[in-house]
């Protein structure tokens, strides 16, 4: 167990309460506040990663979301997370973590061979080689990098956490609860607005946690933890820690992700993980904060070498420092800041090396003005600088940690994700938000690049306050308290030009200043080349602490100034977010939900198969003892039902009530076929076509009424023949007087279908009703009762081409006439049938569904060219007659069976002439559905064939070299099976 | 100047001055004999084979902006020959066959990697389709192999196979499918044809066509008048709003569809993998990073940026098919602008005006198809005939009723 | 996206159907002259504009309006909803 | 009476009910529902006869009128949802269209749906899980379609913040009880 030796005193950790935790399998201890960072710094632990592609040694470079650099594999298993920024992680008992991207240790990496070639391995090298011999690349040079990119390994098991995903309102969302955030959400919290506060931080306050100045008369940290209690006092104030907004969307929709369980071992029973919260905001104010950039000089990625914000954070919040000695780079005042706090946390400051030919001297220690860094030394941890003085000496300074300060860059990211563009401003030589804002979107605090204390509340309740007087809530800026309001004192300074070795831009994904020099010789020099030739800011941090300092030495390169060589606009998320927070509950069998039908539950307990039918679950087919194979059960169900009779749920067609004094009309214009004369009592079969002139659906309409109609469409269609038919109500024909309403769920229907179906419905349609042959006859319908007064709907239509009748019960009721009917059947050894039978059954009969009405076959190609009127109006009928759609040898539907019984017809093959060559060019058409057909004890199939029609007969080739098959077919009609129709009329 | 591993050394051992722009930024001349609109893939790759195939001289291309800034820029990076009806699949077949040599050709190494493209299927309905479209692709001289359970699972043992909403039954499988890095296509191309005399423009935006007579005359730009005997407009993303400038109504609508990609990973997909009862399509760069994507955000737009609803049925998707993507983070989104064509099919045709050609509609299949779109461009500016295998891409099929309707959802392009 | 529906106020565009260019609803007449060109020209060709947008959108998990938004396809701003049945017969459409 | 016995939309022969946390999740399957929708130009007429018949006012879109026997809520342009007691259910549409005559089409929907009520503390929190309404300010009365797991339900508000009725497609009644026992379970665990 190593000791704490870089441990500090004070902070906002808990120094009574030591957390264990292990990193690469070693043991320590840290505190409860502390992230797995700071621990590791407090343990004296400075190696913390290797760089993507050259392997360096690498340390914790900030303390917060923006790392590059101290990226972990967390937990074990399922749980396994790479990438884990530990500047995040917060400390855990028992936390795991593991460096990566590194062989075999984290200090002995072997691919650290990388980084001697380095000077071979430049930006875009890759595309300049490995092209020879032609065969390499796939088969060795890809397979080598594939093995060496890459970052952290996922385990490929399954996630066994569960996510939620919510979504929340209010009138104004404070985005970052720092000075700005803080005061802007209680200058809005007391006036009454519903105010949301989310921060991606578990500890609210932001800077204030991490600076040793005061507001009032007490710590900035005490003032935001008194602040937060007043705000969760109020009931119209929500508090979101440890929520990061990621996402700004249309209309004042954001997207941000609660982290509920990461800083636990695991999350508690039946508690997710992370929760995804949409917001609909009606005013948002982002308080982002600043990320304050490095400033690039040879050898600049030693572990130890951090940004001064950072080390102030390390010392101030989590009484850390990366080491017992810390020199400072500086081109601003902020680096004096981190010396005197790191003084006063009794750290022995090195030096001060400040670019600044004016920087003030400080107190002790001494300040090198005009100086720069100019090189480093140390192999897995910063041992020495190397300074040239103003005067031009050089000389080393002995230090383990070197603190940077090149500026702030406002946080802007949100204001790009609608494509604004950030603005330059000359005074902080920084990029700010530019217009144009998200809509309602307004930004206060460093991120609008007010960066003094005060500023940020000032700022932060101002645009509270504007924003809430949009919505007519009024509100007043409290009286500021006391705080700091330093200008910004800064002369920019970007990287140190002559020294030897690289100077690292973008450390995760190893850029340095010679490869944008390189990407300027070669003429990538539009920041967009830029990026995508170097791979600059393109790593996990997304450039937040390297776009600036490539586009500055971009900028010399082409001698224009920043703003000219252009912005890199940021885009979502802000952080990187697990996929299962975006999946929420949405997967596994969850992915979609299930839609059962009324026999569920008996189909079930008869053991029977289901199938997915776009969300509905339907029974496929009901196997029985001493069935081995599906085919048994499938044939034993055909035959029954065409020598006896058979009962299917078919509860899953589209419904639709058609009501209305110009209902008849309407149909009229829905369906191709005429429908105004179709007389009370009856069904008629009717085709629907798209507008251009493409089978769209078919299904059947009954008449209740002069002015009501049952239409039913397919299963898949139910949806979308629907939405058609109100499109056509509303916006073609909106005077017509009808009205649609979908009653799919309200009917449990099943189809009763065999030579004996009327005997065995008659057993339980109340006495009154007259079901017989004449009195029903074929395409009859009508409203009875059952089982002694339950209402239902007859329908006498067949698709199988039995004798046959669809009945409707209630849905409650299903279950139970579906028990009825097999009761009342058994006399008659009545077989309940599933989807494959049906199939099998529609086949005989050369019925078309899905796979013949494909959303490419016109009724022409259907056999059904006669249903399309020319006498009326109607979706589609004109542009079905454009020349395309009616070639002579257009494709026809015709039935397929195979020359030798044996042989199988295979759904899917193509057909080619009995001789000649068997290619694209010389393809007849192809097989749509195919079964078989236990009545004609041979395979079958139905298929689209050009000039099918009159090639009946004939005998064709169905090819499928996709399996390596071919099968001499004839063509035949699509009416297997009582092709005069006298079984349903019977 | 050829690149090769020899002149890294060289280079290296001399401190890489050598290396000289990968192309120039010429000034525009007043008068080329074939003017490109477009710096993306399709028109780079129009200008690299106008003047390395058709020994065409004297071209330039107009980008507004930075080349390969749109489509190219900002796509899945995926290439495959798997399309079932007889107007796209020799098409896309010769697009491979070109993909199959285009670094040595153009020598650019672009990463043309053939790892395979899974589309699986969960229905017996969708196996028939699928073995529908396998032959096709055979008889069409392409390549497939129809998986079932056990063969998808030895491909990828970690796909939702025991607690999956919709099984998996198999898939199609189309080896020669694969990623290809899609910046360096068009680097590769601009470089190819810079060195064989083409002026590339960037920054210089076409404000509209100077015509006469019915007959193109050169386009107005930014940076002033340029003569062209001919012109050809490959702007994908822009169609509708340049052809206006030429008094043509397209077939065409602006959507944005949504990619993807996640922090980078050590190797986990090696191949291609497509979900059939979601929209989610997935695959590894050599970088690491998952690269994925779903459906289109379904209303017009010209904004390069999407909304959170997809955002959020793309990754449903995608944890529902690979559990073990819950741990992974989505490190990115970008969107780019789709010419949602009628029949979800392409237009490289002339036009009703003497000189102009037009290319486009490529829904988000246009970067797979990128060098045959070059090549069958050139060709119909070359020659003013269609390609053998662009005969079927044609402005008027629509009038006439010979539309390419791969997906059967008729004229309602956001379904495509 | 958020649509400012007339009867029910704000609903996340994700409870709607996108269909497309409002002048569908334009349907040409089936006797005319030209009506096989006028179909054509109706079915298949769109302004397509970069900027404000009249656009048919079918509420389909609400009260199963459609509506025209006319909304900037640069911006995505929503300037305007109506109810397509009301614009509809205010572009003479009937029976 | 017939002999036809029903099963709840959960496919059991009992009401399902659950107690998470504070919450409680009840199977509702004593009500009745017709939909009325307006013949065009009927306004006046049609207004009258619901009047007489119904006894309340039909609501306004977004609203739900209680009264007894027959309550109400907006469904869509010129059409409501009327909710009775099962009791009523063989007649209910009958008896409606009856005495609207040719100023409205009746459809039955008893069985389209079927309805979860919840009732407790934290039943905010829960459809603050589940879908996108501004839960928190819903009025007691009120009723809107929304999404549930992808399902496209009603809501209606019975007493603000504390019991709200979830009407639901009746074939989907496994997956959308699910998803709120899921999320009901997830509140609870805080």
């Amino acid at each position: 167990m190593s000791r704490q030796i870089n441990r500090l005193k004070g902070g906002l950790v808990d120094h009574g309460q030591n957390l264990n935790f292990t990193f690469d399998g070693k043991s320590y201890q840290g505190l409860a506040g502390d992230t797995l960072a700071s621990a590791l710094l407090a343990n004296g632990v400075r190696l913390m990663g290797r760089s993507f592609k050259y392997h360096r040694p690498r340390g914790v470079l900030t303390a917060g979301s923006e790392e590059p650099n101290a990226l972990v594999e967390l937990r074990q298993g399922g749980r396994q997370e790479p990438n884990t920024r530990a500047t995040v992680a917060e400390l855990y008992e028992g936390l795991e973590a593991q460096s990566q991207n590194r062989w075999p240790s984290l200090q002995r990496d072997v691919m650290a061979v990388n980084d001697l070639f380095s000077n071979f391995l430049t930006a875009g090298f890759y595309y300049k080689t490995f092209m020879w011999p032609k065969a390499f690349w796939e088969k060795l040079y890809e397979p080598i990098i594939r093995r060496a990119a890459g970052l952290g390994s996922v385990s490929g098991e399954d996630d066994p956490d569960v996510y939620d995903k919510g979504f929340l309102h209010c009138d104004l969302l404070v985005i970052g609860a720092g000075p700005a955030g803080l005061s802007a959400a209680l200058t809005a919290g007391r006036a009454g607005a519903r105010v949301i506060l989310a921060d991606e931080d578990f500890a609210l306050g932001g800077r204030l946690n991490s600076e040793s100045f005061a507001i009032s008369d007490m710590a900035g940290s005490a003032w935001a933890a008194q602040t937060v209690a007043e705000l969760t006092s109020m009931d119209n104030v929500r508090l979101l820690p440890r929520t990061t907004v990621v996402g700004a969307f249309d209309h004042g929709i954001y997207g941000a992700v609660e982290r509920i369980a990461d800083h636990k071992p695991q999350p508690g029973t039946a508690e997710p993980r992370q929760i995804f919260w949409r917001i609909y905001s009606k005013r948002a104010v982002l308080c982002a904060g600043a990320t304050e950039r490095p400033i690039a000089f040879p050898n600049n990625d030693r572990p130890g070498i951090m940004m001064a914000g950072a080390v102030r954070s390390y010392a101030n919040r989590w009484a850390a420092t990366p080491h017992e000695r810390v020199a400072v780079f500086t081109n601003n005042d902020d680096g004096h800041r981190t010396a005197t706090d790191l003084m006063a946390k009794g750290v022995q400051v090195a030096a001060v090396i400040d670019t600044r030919a004016d920087a003030p001297a400080i107190d002790g220690t001494e300040c090198f003005a005009g100086a720069q860094v100019i090189d480093s030394k140390g192999r897995l941890g910063l041992e020495t600088v190397t300074i040239r003085t103003a005067q031009g000496f050089t000389s080393d300074i002995i230090c383990g940690a070197l603190a940077l300060s090149g500026g702030w860059n406002p946080n802007v990211h949100l204001t790009c994700h609608q494509r604004g563009r950030p603005q330059w401003s000359e005074a902080l030589a920084a990029f700010v938000p530019g217009e144009p804002l998200p809509i309602g979107l307004s930004v206060a605090g460093a991120a609008a690049g007010a960066l003094s204390t005060h500023g940020a509340m000032e700022t932060g309740a101002a645009r509270a306050v504007e924003a809430l007087a949009d919505l007519g809530i009024q509100a007043t800026p409290g009286d500021l308290p006391q705080a700091e309001d330093a200008p910004v004192n800064l002369q920019p300074f970007w990287y140190v030009k002559d020294g030897k070795g690289r100077a690292w831009i973008d450390q995760q994904n190893d850029v340095t200043v010679k490869d944008v020099k390189l990407a300027h010789q070669e003429n990538f020099v539009s920041v967009e080349h830029l990026k995508r030739y170097t791979t600059l800011g393109m790593a996990t941090d997304q450039g937040k602490t390297s776009n600036m300092g490539g586009l500055a030495v971009m900028a010399e390169m082409t001698g224009k100034s920043i703003p000219e060589t252009g912005t890199t606009i940021f885009r979502p998320p802000y952080t990187p977010v697990a996929m299962g927070t975006l999946a929420g509950r949405a997967v596994g069998k969850q992915f979609h939900p299930t839609r059962k039908t009324p026999s569920h539950k008996w189909a079930t307990e008869q053991g029977a198969v289901f199938t997915e039918v776009g969300d509905w679950l339907r029974a496929q087919w009901y196997p029985q003892k001493g069935e081995t194979h599906w085919r048994q059960s499938v044939d034993r169900e055909v035959l029954a039902t065409r020598n006896s009779v058979g009962v299917c749920d078919v509860t899953t067609l589209g419904k639709i009530d058609v009501q209305g004094a110009d209902a008849a009309e309407f149909l009229n214009k829905i369906y191709s076929n005429g429908f105004a004369k179709l007389p009370v009592g009856k069904v008629r079969y009717g085709l629907m076509l798209r507008e251009d002139g493409i089978a769209y659906d078919d299904g059947t309409a009954a008449r209740f009424a002069e002015d009501h109609f049952v239409v039913t469409t397919t299963t898949a269609n139910a949806v979308l023949v629907y939405r058609q038919m109100e499109f056509a109500r509303q916006c073609l024909w909106p005077d017509l007087d009808v009205q649609l309403i979908s009653t799919t769920e309200a009917w449990a229907q099943y189809a009763v279908a065999g030579p004996n179906s009327r005997k065995l419905l008659q057993k339980i349609v109340d006495a009154e009703f007259d079901i017989s042959n004449d009195a029903f006859p074929f395409m009859a319908c009508g409203e009875i009762t059952v089982c002694g007064g339950c209402r239902a709907r007859l329908f006498r239509i067949s698709f199988s081409g039995e004798l046959a009748y669809e009945i409707a019960v209630p849905t409650r009721y299903g279950d139970a006439l579906i028990r009825a009917l097999m009761e009342a059947g058994e006399e008659f050894d009545a077989t309940p049938y599933g989807t494959e039978a049906l199939g099998v059954m529609r086949i005989e009969k050369g019925h078309a569904t899905g796979n013949e009405i494909n959303g490419t076959t016109t009724a022409l190609n259907l056999g059904l060219g006669r249903m399309v009127s020319k006498k009326k109006d109607c979706i589609g009928n004109t542009l079905s007659e454009r020349d395309g759609l009616n070639e002579p040898d257009a494709l026809r539907l015709v039935g397929l069976k195979p020359v030798n019984a044996t042989q199988p017809v295979t759904a899917g093959g193509h057909l080619m002439n009995k001789d000649g060559p068997v290619d694209a060019a010389h393809d007849q058409g192809y097989v749509t559905s195919a079964a078989y057909s236990p009545n004609l004890g041979s395979s079958i199939g139905l298929g689209f064939l050009k000039n099918g029609a009159d090639r009946i007969g004939e005998v064709i080739r169905l090819v499928n070299p996709l399996e390596g098959s071919e099968t001499e077919v004839e063509v035949v009609s699509a009416h297997f099976v009582d092709p005069e129709g006298e079984r349903l009329r019977a | 100047m050829q690149y090769s591993g020899f002149r890294i050394i060289k280079e290296a051992l001399t401190g890489h001055k050598g290396w000289r722009p990968a192309w120039r930024d010429p000034e525009p001349k007043s008068e080329y004999d074939i003017v490109v609109v477009g710096g993306g893939g399709h028109g780079l790759a129009t200008a690299y084979y106008l003047a390395k195939e058709f020994g065409e001289a004297r071209i330039a291309v107009l980008e507004k902006g930075w080349i390969g800034g749109g489509n190219v820029g900002r796509n899945t990076t995926i290439i495959r020959s798997n399309y079932l009806l007889d107007g796209n699949e020799p098409f896309y077949e010769f697009s491979l066959k070109l993909w199959e040599g285009l670094e040595q050709d153009f020598n650019f190494n672009a990463m043309v990697s053939q790892r395979g493209i899974l589309n699986l299927v969960h229905t017996d309905a969708q196996r028939d389709a699928a073995r529908r479209r396998g032959n096709a692709m055979i008889l069409n001289g392409s390549d497939a192999e129809l998986l079932d359970t056990e063969g998808v699972r030895a491909l990828y043992p970690f796909l939702n196979f025991n607690n999956a909403r919709f099984p998996i039954k198999g898939g199609l499988l189309h080896r020669r499918g694969g990623t290809v890095r899609h910046d360096a296509v068009a680097w590769g191309y601009a470089r190819g044809a810079d060195m064989r005399g083409v002026d590339i423009i960037q920054n210089c935006e076409v404000t509209g066509f100077r015509i006469e007579n019915g007959r193109v005359l050169g386009v107005e730009t930014s940076r002033g008048y340029i003569g062209a005997k001919k012109v050809g407009v490959a702007v994908a993303g822009s169609s509708s709003r340049v052809m206006e400038k030429a008094g043509m109504r397209l077939p065409i609508e602006s959507h944005v569809l949504q990619a993807f990609v996640s922090e980078g990973l050590k190797p986990l997909i090696d191949g291609v993998i497509t979900y059939g009862a979601g929209h989610f399509y997935c695959s590894q760069s050599d970088k690491g990073g998952l690269v994925f994507g779903g459906d289109i955000d379904m209303y017009n737009t010209y904004a390069q940026r999407g909304n959170l609803p997809v955002i959020e049925d793309v990754v449903e998707g995608g944890v529902s098919l690979i559990p073990a993507l819950g741990r992974v983070r989505l490190l990115r989104a970008w969107g780019g602008v789709m010419d949602m064509s009628m029949d979800g099919s392409p237009f490289i045709d002339r036009t009703g005006i003497d000189g102009l050609y037009f290319n486009g509609g490529w829904c988000y299949g246009g970067f797979k198809a990128t060098p045959a779109s070059g090549w069958c461009f050139a060709h119909l500016l070359s020659t003013d005939r269609p390609h053998e295998v662009a005969t079927a891409y044609r402005l008027d099929r629509f009038r006439t009723g010979h539309m390419i309707d791969e997906k059967g959802m008729g004229a309602q392009p956001n379904l495509h | 996206m958020i649509i400012n529906h007339p009867l029910l106020g704000p609903r996340d565009a994700q409870e709607f159907t996108y269909l497309g260019d409002a002048a569908m609803i334009d349907r040409p007449d089936w006797q005319a002259e030209n009506a096989a060109e006028a179909f054509h020209d109706y079915l298949y060709l769109r302004d397509n504009p970069a900027g404000e947008h009249r656009e048919l959108w079918f509420h389909e998990q609400g009260d199963r309006s459609w509506l025209v938004v006319t909304r900037n396809t640069l911006t995505h701003e929503i300037t305007n909803v109506e109810l397509a049945r009301d614009v509809a017969r205010a572009q003479g459409r009937g029976r | 009476m017939h002999k036809l016995k029903a099963i709840t939309a959960l496919g059991a022969s009992d009401l399902k009910v659950s107690t998470i946390g504070d919450m409680t999740l009840t199977e509702v399957t004593d009500r009745a529902l017709a939909s009325l929708s307006m013949r065009l130009g009927q306004d006046a007429e049609f207004a009258k006869r619901a009047k007489d018949i119904l006894g309340i006012e039909l609501p306004l879109p977004g609203v739900a009128e209680v009264g007894s026997p027959y309550s109400a809520f907006w469904i869509g342009p010129d059409s409501w949802m009327i909710d009775a007691s099962y009791t009523s259910h063989q007649t209910l549409a009958a008896d409606l269209k009856s005495a609207m005559q040719d100023t409205t089409s009746v459809v039955e929907q008893t069985d389209g749906w079927c309805r979860f009520d919840v009732t407790g503390a934290s039943a905010c929190d829960l459809f603050e899980r589940l879908c996108n309404v501004d839960i928190r300010t819903m009025q007691a009365q009120t009723a809107t379609r929304c999404a549930i797991h992808h399902i496209g339900c009603y809501l209606w508000c019975i007493e603000a913040g504390t019991r709200f009725a979830v009407l639901g497609p009746r074939s989907s009644a496994g997956s959308l009880y699910h998803a709120m026992e899921e999320a009901a379970q997830s509140i609870a665990a805080r």
